[in-house]
């Protein structure tokens, strides 16, 4: 068991719980931090192929570190994306939940003209 | 490097690690709010200070302690302002109950 | 079991129970609370994996621009938090052992070491000097990988557009809907008048090491955003509105520069993207500087939101 | 010298790490807010030592990253707190 394995465990764990709160979690702001943390845990294990390919001077393989750098910012801007539709949602329907096929008929009233 | 530099840097980190200690056990232990941002700036002003004020002697001058002190003069300033900032905020809170 | 085994476990630790908790917390705004720990842990993790680009970019977006976007987020949406009806129980069972299943799929994965390792820092190290940088992630980003990068930018200003038009149509073009303070404190000021310059330093130095040690365009551009941000928010300056000519040719000026140097490539490199032999470092340095500005702006304005006021005349 | 650094961090990190049971046990939201600054200012102490006792100076930019957005995290709960505690009042007391 080295740092690298421990970090390399701590990788999957997070896509799990990431993974489990998007489908558990009802909420869409909660689905979308779930989604960021799976991400995290994605980007976890490139940074551990990274650090095991730690050659020629380097700390690490710097291809999959570029990558992840890449993934970062395309997550960050999905996310900004989704919080805007989120708060767009909520601004016409007054609410902020996605319709679960809930059979009591609670959810929004969708009267389009 | 001589010694003394050496018992320096270790007498400084340690305290400044206790001051990290005391600050949680006051944000932990502390009654209400404002007592416990009150634990929240010790650790901010003396255990950093002193973890900087330890690690000087190991660091190239004059950039890398440039960068150090830098590190705690942003802390200083952005912590006291938060304080300020949040206890504020507890006030507003507790006006409206 | 040494010293630095000892730290990474306790991080690990850490970094496994902040996440739960951003799983079960009862009410959002202290899972995004826990979210902004999260982001500042992962930054210590990435600096324990040697990735010190990543830790810096983490860093930046994690502790600033995304924290603001889900708090404020969360406040907005506190109202709705009442009415949610939580998931059935055999719903999160069957989730749960299907979530275990892949983590531990995953993991066997990870610890089963490959017979041989495949890296490519030598070939990256081998042909770095060509392009004149120092830093190896700066080289692939900006070399091997050149156009993922300008793709990269491109989704950025793709997201604001996006987020732009979700205004109504009346507000189209207006001034962004950011949540400026509303007690004209005096604390707030000062710091909103004391940390952007320092900010400014710092983004540019972030740009310019960024060549030849961990930092960059996108790092530092985050740190301008950050800034500019919190003078907003200070209510120092107004959210500009968003038909403003020079600010739209602000967010495309970055990826339009580096486009640009990338078609040139066709002529005197004879690729897309090349470079022309011993030009290459300062076309990067022009390129970056150019994305640092863009990025900065668009974030900013990704982070301030829609529209929802109409722009005075 | 250098395992006495990262020994520090443990013990930093660890103690700081303490303070987020309080992240967990609330009860206000300015109570989190607290922990979450002192993990920052505990996680800027670790980074420091960490880069002392690898001797990597880059580490040190990281650190001082942080430190220069350690309020902004702050400046946006309070904002965007105190936006619903304005929108909250007069729904307690209707007109």
């Amino acid at each position: 068991m080295n740092a690298v394995m421990l970090f390399g465990l701590c990788g999957p764990v997070l896509v799990g719980l990431g993974l489990f709160g998007l489908i558990t979690n009802p909420q869409p702001l909660r689905k979308i931090l779930a989604f960021n943390l799976l991400g995290t845990g994605t980007f976890l294990l490139f940074g551990v192929i990274a650090r095991r390919g730690a050659a020629a001077g380097l700390g690490g393989d710097p291809v999959p570190q570029a990558l992840v750098i890449t993934g970062i910012v395309v997550a960050f801007a999905a996310t900004a994306m989704a919080i805007a539709l989120l708060l767009r949602l909520f601004q016409e329907t007054g609410q902020a939940a996605l319709d679960s096929g809930d059979p009591n008929g609670t959810s929004a009233p969708t009267d389009v003209s | 490097m001589t010694a003394v530099p050496y018992i320096f840097t270790v007498i400084a980190i340690s305290a400044g690690a206790f001051f990290f200690l005391a600050g949680t056990v006051g944000l932990l232990r502390f009654p209400d709010t404002l007592t416990r941002l009150h634990a929240l700036t010790k650790a901010d002003n003396l255990g950093l200070g002193l973890i900087v004020f330890g690690l000087l002697p190991l660091v190239e001058w004059p950039f890398g302690a440039f960068k150090l002190i830098s590190v705690w003069l942003l802390l200083q300033l952005s912590g006291s302002i938060v304080a300020q900032l949040i206890a504020n905020f507890v006030r507003r809170e507790e006006a409206h109950e | 079991m040494t010293i630095t085994f000892i730290f990474d476990a306790i991080l690990v630790v850490l970094l496994l129970t902040v996440a739960i908790w951003i799983i079960v917390a009862r009410a959002a705004f202290s899972a995004v609370l826990a979210f902004v720990a999260y982001g500042l842990l992962l930054a210590v993790v990435w600096v324990e994996l040697s990735a010190i680009d990543i830790a810096l970019t983490e860093a930046a977006i994690g502790s600033g621009v995304t924290g603001m976007i889900l708090l404020g987020a969360a406040s907005r949406l506190r109202e709705t938090e009442a009415a949610v009806v939580s998931a059935g129980r055999p719903l999160i069972l069957a989730a749960a052992l299907l979530c275990a299943v892949i983590a531990a799929a995953l993991a066997a994965l990870v610890l089963s070491p490959p017979s041989t390792v495949f890296t490519l820092a030598p070939e990256t190290m081998a042909h770095l000097h060509e392009s004149g940088l120092g830093n190896p992630v700066a080289g692939v980003l900006f070399v091997y990988r050149a156009f993922d990068t300008l793709l990269e930018k491109v989704v950025v200003v793709l997201a604001l557009v996006g987020v732009w038009s979700l205004a109504p149509d009346r507000f189209w073009g207006g001034i962004p809907g950011l949540q400026v303070s509303q007690q004209p404190n005096s604390v707030l000021t000062l710091l909103s008048q004391l940390l952007p310059p320092l900010g400014i330093v710092f983004g540019i130095y972030m740009f310019w090491t960024g060549a030849n040690n961990p930092g960059g365009a996108f790092q530092g551009g985050t740190v301008l955003a950050a800034m500019w941000i919190l003078v907003m928010i200070a209510g120092l300056q107004n959210p500009p509105s968003t038909n403003w000519r020079w600010l739209r040719v602000l967010v495309v000026l970055g990826p339009a520069i580096f486009l640009a140097i990338g078609l040139a490539g066709f002529g005197l490199a004879g690729a897309f993207l090349a470079y022309p032999p011993g030009y290459a470092k300062p076309l990067i340095i022009v390129a970056e500087a150019a994305l640092t500005l863009s990025i900065g702006v668009a974030l900013g304005l990704l982070a301030a939101g829609p529209p929802e006021r109409v722009a005075q005349q | 010298m250098s395992s006495f650094l990262i020994g520090a961090a443990c013990f930093v990190l660890a103690a700081t790490a303490l303070g987020l049971l309080r992240i967990l046990r609330g009860p206000g939201d300015a109570d989190r807010m607290m922990a979450a600054q002192l993990l920052g200012t505990g996680g800027v102490a670790t980074l420091l030592l960490l880069a002392a006792a690898v001797q990597s100076p880059a580490i040190v930019d990281v650190a001082l990253l942080l430190a220069l957005l350690a309020a902004f995290a702050s400046v946006a709960f309070v904002n965007s707190a105190s936006h619903s505690q304005v929108k909250a009042s007069p729904a307690m007391d209707p007109p």
